[in-house]
């Protein structure tokens, strides 16, 4: 049954596949544990994009690591800088294990053909990156590695190029909608345990179901900052990855913590690196005022995210803002040379050309914090393996990126880190899944594979209800950026609570009107608007039950850190249906200690 | 894309031509009688515009072509492509603006 | 320090005003067309909106059946690629005002890929020539640490490098219209990314390899492609240089 | 998969395609260099006939003749006709190439090409250089005043 077609063997109308190894998603992360992968064992890659298309090509910084080439740095520093910026909710072994492999990271990444930025001599070069400083705070530090402003983009095409070379297999525009979970004898008698057994898929051209069977699964699927309304994420990152991971009654880990970029195009959400920062751009209030001096008098605009965005918040707050409705701060890089800013910040220049008008040479730029990064997700071990309780690993099941939650960002990414996730942590999911497919053997299917997709797309296909699955996702949506952003409370997070409630009950009558099999992206969007309305769901139950300030949750009514009861992961469960209308019904919270090593916690200042 | 587009028409039509020029030319092989009666042809009015026609055509051609040759072969030529286009159509009338009256004295005039 | 160009109150007035803008896109559902059929949708836009918004708009509230492709929303994915009145652009690119609006806006699939459904075409084959020119860094040695490049080393390709194959330039090409075998701009320009990087020791394959009835000399050097590009890529000079690196025999 | 009908008027790239000698090069080189020559020597050759002195009104057998019995014309000319024809020559094939989708079809339209290339060639060639500038037996008031002299 094995074969490199993307037919497969059609039985029943649905199409079989097998292989060693299936990565879902094709992304920087899906694409580097292809590359491990590949080679060594048969590896399909199922993406619902082009790889190209991935929103890791978004990516505008940089990708840390302390290769020291311009300024004195080690890995430790970094780990320390990682630890901190998380606000200590990192599990400081694998942040160790990111910064020490960062190295070989990037220069995995160059040889592959990456062309970064070079020093004269010839070196690849390195730049400032909010939070990532020298000996533990002293300065600001050069340690991320970069390719002009596209430097997920030249990762992403580096990736790609090399599954090319490779010959990679890849399924293009195929949406994994289930993961198959078969019952099998376990070890001892009498008991069963649950083991992956494959994937199923929707692919969008024929709109045919095909069954992956594969003996160890990788999800890179990627983040889902579309629960949110002004964001920087892609249109597609609607976390159905996470979502199939929830749905399957497997825990996902610190959903309340997701990061707000300080600098979005105001009103739009797009984003402008904080390479702009780290080149020497300043943020200025409506008064002209680097405000950030106030609050973070060492590192100023370098100040982690979680931090800038929050004192952007409170400048608009207190009568601050830019503009008519006084609603956004200003991004201020008129004082560095136009050549400098062609040369090292042209897509984002670009970007505030094209879409606000602003011409960033002689005017400061409108910004406001946008929805951009889920340190929550997926929990694995620092294997990739993916955990379906604190410790117990779910054999040939790995994650890896953004979905994943291993967790080295904590409460709040470092710009520059995630890049770097992806590689560190995509590589080790496809050499773990090759060493773990050499003896495993297939999990036989379950009965019906298929079935559980067949019956959740037929229920969204014959939508003939009045509701329109847009003004349900932009209600959502509006609602968690008033509720459930920069500033959380009870209140609102309850509200978007009751929110979801509403909306469950009205997606269960939503219209679609595309009613054919070829490229229905309209039956797509209602399906991923589930998983959305899920996803929302967990991260405000989770934020909820966080009764403090940390990293990217920020608690008007708790607004401190508290180290005593929270200095752990939150892990929630599916229980019960999730369809049922109160959440506390079907999600159960529990928590997971943090790995701590050299690091206690300590007030987090800048 | 239009330059090529005429490049292209006007190429053809001279292919046309020649094939025809050729043909004719050969008849003085054939006789001087012969030739003659085919040459004065080219002398009517109306033939006097078709050439006015072929030497817009070749006009426009080698021009375009020199531009097409500065494209590939001198290093900032495509950066200065349109321009070079727009100074191709000056040069090409120009050439018209010299050749035209000329022409058209010699075919109608005495 | 004093910023005085901040006081630019004069940006965004509180009640954004709307318009109302005509879209007439041409439709074709594989399941019922035989030929495409061309469809009119008034749509009410912002001044700041782009064409992908007003065909989102059209999706998400007139008919959800308006297939196309988007991703990332700013230009970077190369998903959206269409041709927007005759010209190839990507939607999430071009703002609505900048368009002509006394007229109605013509939206179309791109050109000279197999139309699959509305917006959509096959990008299969345009993948194929991409993957056809060998884009990837051919270098026999293994180094511990980074292969040294200089900037200028560096700079030298650095324009091909933006390419997002969002495929503007080729489905723009009129001889990949015609001859749907050439290689096309786009897979020149990522083959020109290699050969000129000093890293790249493989530079000679690949221009064995565009030197082909399908290659480069296929190129009459229309530029549709440089206007289509939406990086801004010189794709006509990138072209021109692999031709002359072929006549030279090396890059 | 695909609609084939709709737009798409040719099959992808397959493998294969690569076969023979490759002459693309040279043919490009070639349009490039003859291009350049051929400015002068048409520019040259429709000076001469069309605009100065009478102009067109002033081509007539003898006015060949005149110009062919000075060698310099006669290189001139076949330069010309080599240059030109072979020039327009590739250039039609290229055109075939693009337009021509159907491999029958583009190879009746190539052949046609190549054959009436040859044979115009050829045929010219003979007409510049067997050329007899005083046919026995035509009339002389056709032919070009240095005929008298050689004549009994
Ligand atoms: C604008 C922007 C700028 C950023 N800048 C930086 C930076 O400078 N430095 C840094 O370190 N980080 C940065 N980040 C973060 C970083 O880019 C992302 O976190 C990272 O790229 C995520 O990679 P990924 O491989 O996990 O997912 P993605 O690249 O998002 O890939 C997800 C993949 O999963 C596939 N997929 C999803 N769902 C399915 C499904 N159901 N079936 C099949 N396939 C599926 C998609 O097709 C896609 O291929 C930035 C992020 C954004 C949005
Ligand atoms: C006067 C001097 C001439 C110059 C400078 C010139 C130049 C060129 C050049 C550079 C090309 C290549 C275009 C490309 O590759 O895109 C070309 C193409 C062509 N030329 Fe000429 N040419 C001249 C005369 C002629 C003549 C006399 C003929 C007819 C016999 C002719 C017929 C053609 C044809 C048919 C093409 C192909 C057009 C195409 O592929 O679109 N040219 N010419
Ligand atoms: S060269 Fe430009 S137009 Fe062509 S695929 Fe690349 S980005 Fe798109
Ligand atoms: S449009 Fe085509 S002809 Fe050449 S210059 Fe661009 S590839
Ligand atoms: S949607 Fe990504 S380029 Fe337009």
């Amino acid at each position: 049954m094995t074969d490199d077609t993307t037919r497969g063997t059609l039985i029943d109308g649905i199409h079989y596949h097998q292989h060693d190894v299936v990565i879902v998603g094709a992304g920087g992360a899906g694409m580097r544990a292809a590359i491990e992968a590949g080679p060594h064992a048969n590896t399909a890659v199922i993406s619902k994009l082009y790889p190209t298309r991935s929103h890791t090509g978004a990516a505008q910084g940089g990708m840390a690591a302390a290769l020291a080439n311009v300024e004195e740095d080690n890995w430790e520093w970094h780990t320390f800088d990682t630890v901190k910026g998380g606000d200590y909710l990192v599990d400081q072994d694998a942040a160790e294990i990111l910064a020490k492999e960062a190295i070989d990271a990037v220069i995995d990444l160059e040889n592959m053909g990456l062309p970064f930025n070079r020093t004269p001599d010839g070196k690849i070069d390195q730049r400032r990156f909010g939070g990532h400083t020298a000996e533990h705070g002293k300065a600001p530090v050069r340690r991320a590695c970069y390719a002009a402003d596209r430097t997920g983009h030249m990762i992403l095409q580096t990736l790609y190029q090399n599954c090319v070379k490779h010959g990679i297999n890849f399924f293009n525009e195929f949406y994994v909608l289930d993961l198959l979970m078969t019952d099998v004898p376990g070890e001892k008698k009498g008991t069963t345990t649950r083991k992956p057994s494959g994937v199923v898929a929707y692919e969008l051209a024929t709109g045919e179901i095909h069954v992956f069977q594969a003996k160890a699964i990788i999800f890179a699927t990627g983040g889902y900052g579309k629960i949110f309304k002004t964001t920087s994420n892609a249109h597609t990152l609607t976390g159905d990855g996470v979502g199939i991971i929830w749905r399957k009654g497997l825990p996902l880990e610190d959903m309340e913590f997701f990061q707000f970029h300080p600098t979005g195009l105001a009103g739009l959400g797009i984003l402008l690196s904080e390479a702009a920062r780290g080149e020497g751009a300043i943020l200025r209030n409506s008064e002209g005022e680097r405000f950030m001096e106030r609050y973070a008098p060492t590192i100023k605009d370098l100040a982690p995210r979680d931090i800038i965005a929050r004192c952007m918040a409170t400048e608009i707050r207190e009568g601050r803002g830019g503009g008519p409705n006084k609603d956004y701060v200003f991004l201020d890089i008129t004082h560095l040379e136009p050549a400098v800013i062609d040369a090292k910040l042209p897509d984002i220049t670009e970007f505030a050309r094209t879409y606000l008008g602003v011409e960033p040479y002689y005017e400061p730029v409108p910004v406001l914090p946008t929805a951009h990064y889920a340190m929550g997700g997926i929990p694995t071990n620092v294997k990739a393996e993916v955990l379906s309780d604190n410790t117990t690993v779910v054999p040939g099941l790995y994650a890896a990126g953004e979905c994943a939650c291993v967790s080295v960002h904590g409460s709040n990414r470092l710009g520059t880190n995630s890049l770097l996730d992806i590689n560190v942590f995509g590589k080790r999911a496809g050499k773990n899944a090759v060493e773990y497919v050499k003896t495993a053997e297939f999990v036989p299917l379950p009965v019906d594979p298929a079935a559980g997709v067949l019956a959740v797309l037929a229920g969204v296909r014959k939508g003939n209800g009045t509701e329109r699955i847009s003004d349900i996702r932009r209600e959502l949506q509006e609602s968690m950026d008033r509720n459930a952003q920069v500033y959380r409370t009870e209140k609102s997070l309850s509200e978007v609570t009751e929110l979801i409630e509403r909306l469950r009950a009205r997606y269960k009558n939503i219209a679609v009107q595309d009613k054919g099999k070829r490229f229905n992206t309209d039956l797509l969007e209602a399906v991923e608007l589930g998983f959305l309305l899920d996803l929302a769901e967990v991260l405000v139950y989770s934020a909820r039950s966080r009764k403090e300030s940390r990293g990217g949750h920020f608690r008007e009514d708790f607004p401190t850190r508290d180290d005593a009861n929270y200095l752990v992961h939150t892990m929630a469960y599916l229980t019960g249906d999730p369809e049922s209308a109160d959440a506390g019904e079907h999600i159960r919270l529990d928590t997971k200690p943090v790995v701590i090593t050299n690091y206690p916690p300590m007030e987090r200042k800048y | 894309m239009w330059s090529w587009v005429l490049h292209r028409i006007t190429g053809v039509a001279i292919f046309f031509f020649l094939l025809v020029h050729i043909l004719d030319t050969a008849l003085v092989r054939v006789s001087p009688e012969a030739y003659n009666v085919v040459i004065d042809s080219y002398k009517t009015p109306i033939m006097g515009l078709g050439e006015l026609g072929l030497v817009v055509a070749i006009g426009f051609h080698a021009l375009n072509g020199l531009r097409i040759i500065l494209i590939d072969f001198w290093s900032v030529g495509p950066k200065y492509h349109k321009l070079m286009f727009v100074v191709v159509i000056l040069l090409w009338a120009i050439l018209l603006i010299g050749f035209t009256p000329r022409h058209l004295m010699h075919v109608f005039g005495g | 320090m004093s910023a005085p160009t901040l006081e630019r109150e004069s940006s965004a007035p509180e009640v954004i005003p709307t318009f109302t803008a005509t879209l007439i896109i041409r439709r074709f559902d594989p399941e019922v067309d035989t030929e495409p059929r061309w469809e009119d949708f008034d749509v009410e836009v912002y001044p700041t909106d782009r064409v992908l918004d007003a065909l989102h708009k059209i999706k998400w509230e007139q008919d959800g059946s308006l297939t196309f492709r988007r991703s990332c929303a700013h230009g970077v994915c190369g998903s959206d690629a269409m041709r927007i009145n005759g010209r190839n652009r990507l939607a999430c690119k071009t703002l609505i005002k900048d368009l002509d609006l006394s007229k109605p806006i013509y939206v179309e699939a791109i050109k000279g890929l197999p139309l699959e459904k509305d917006l959509i075409v096959n990008m299969d084959p345009f993948f194929k020539s991409f993957a056809d020119v060998q884009p990837f860094l051919i270098a026999a040695s293994k180094p511990d640490k980074e292969r040294r490049q200089s900037p200028a080393e560096r700079e030298r390709f650095d324009d091909t490098t933006k390419c997002i194959l969002c495929a503007a330039c080729t489905s723009s090409c009129p001889v990949f219209w015609t001859d749907g075998q050439y290689f096309g701009p786009a897979a020149i320009v990522n083959a020109h990314r290699f050969i000129f990087d000093s890293r790249d020791e493989g530079a000679q394959v690949r221009l064995d390899i565009l030197n082909d009835k399908e290659g480069v000399w296929r190129c009459r050097t229309t530029f549709n492609c440089t206007e289509a590009c939406p990086r801004g890529i010189q794709v006509t000079q990138a072209i021109s240089e692999v031709k002359q690196a072929i006549m030279r025999g090396k890059p | 998969m695909s609609t084939v009908n709709i737009e798409t008027p040719r099959a992808p790239r397959g493998a294969g395609t690569r076969r023979g000698v490759n002459l693309e090069k040279w043919g490009w080189i070639y349009m490039r260099a003859s291009g350049v020559v051929l400015v002068v020597l048409i520019f040259g050759h429709l000076f001469v006939n069309l605009v100065a002195g009478e102009g067109v009104k002033a081509i007539d057998f003898a006015f060949v003749a005149g110009k062919w019995a000075d060698p310099f014309w006669v290189v001139w000319d076949t330069a010309l006709l080599w240059l030109a024809l072979i020039h327009g020559a590739n250039g039609m094939r290229t055109i075939v190439n693009d337009y021509a989708s159907n491999a029958l079809l583009r190879t009746i339209f190539k052949g046609a090409l190549l054959v009436s290339t040859v044979v115009l060639l050829i045929l010219g060639t003979l007409v510049i250089y067997t050329f007899d500038p005083c046919p026995v037996g035509a009339p002389a008031d056709l032919l070009p005043s240095f005929c008298e002299a050689g004549r009994p």
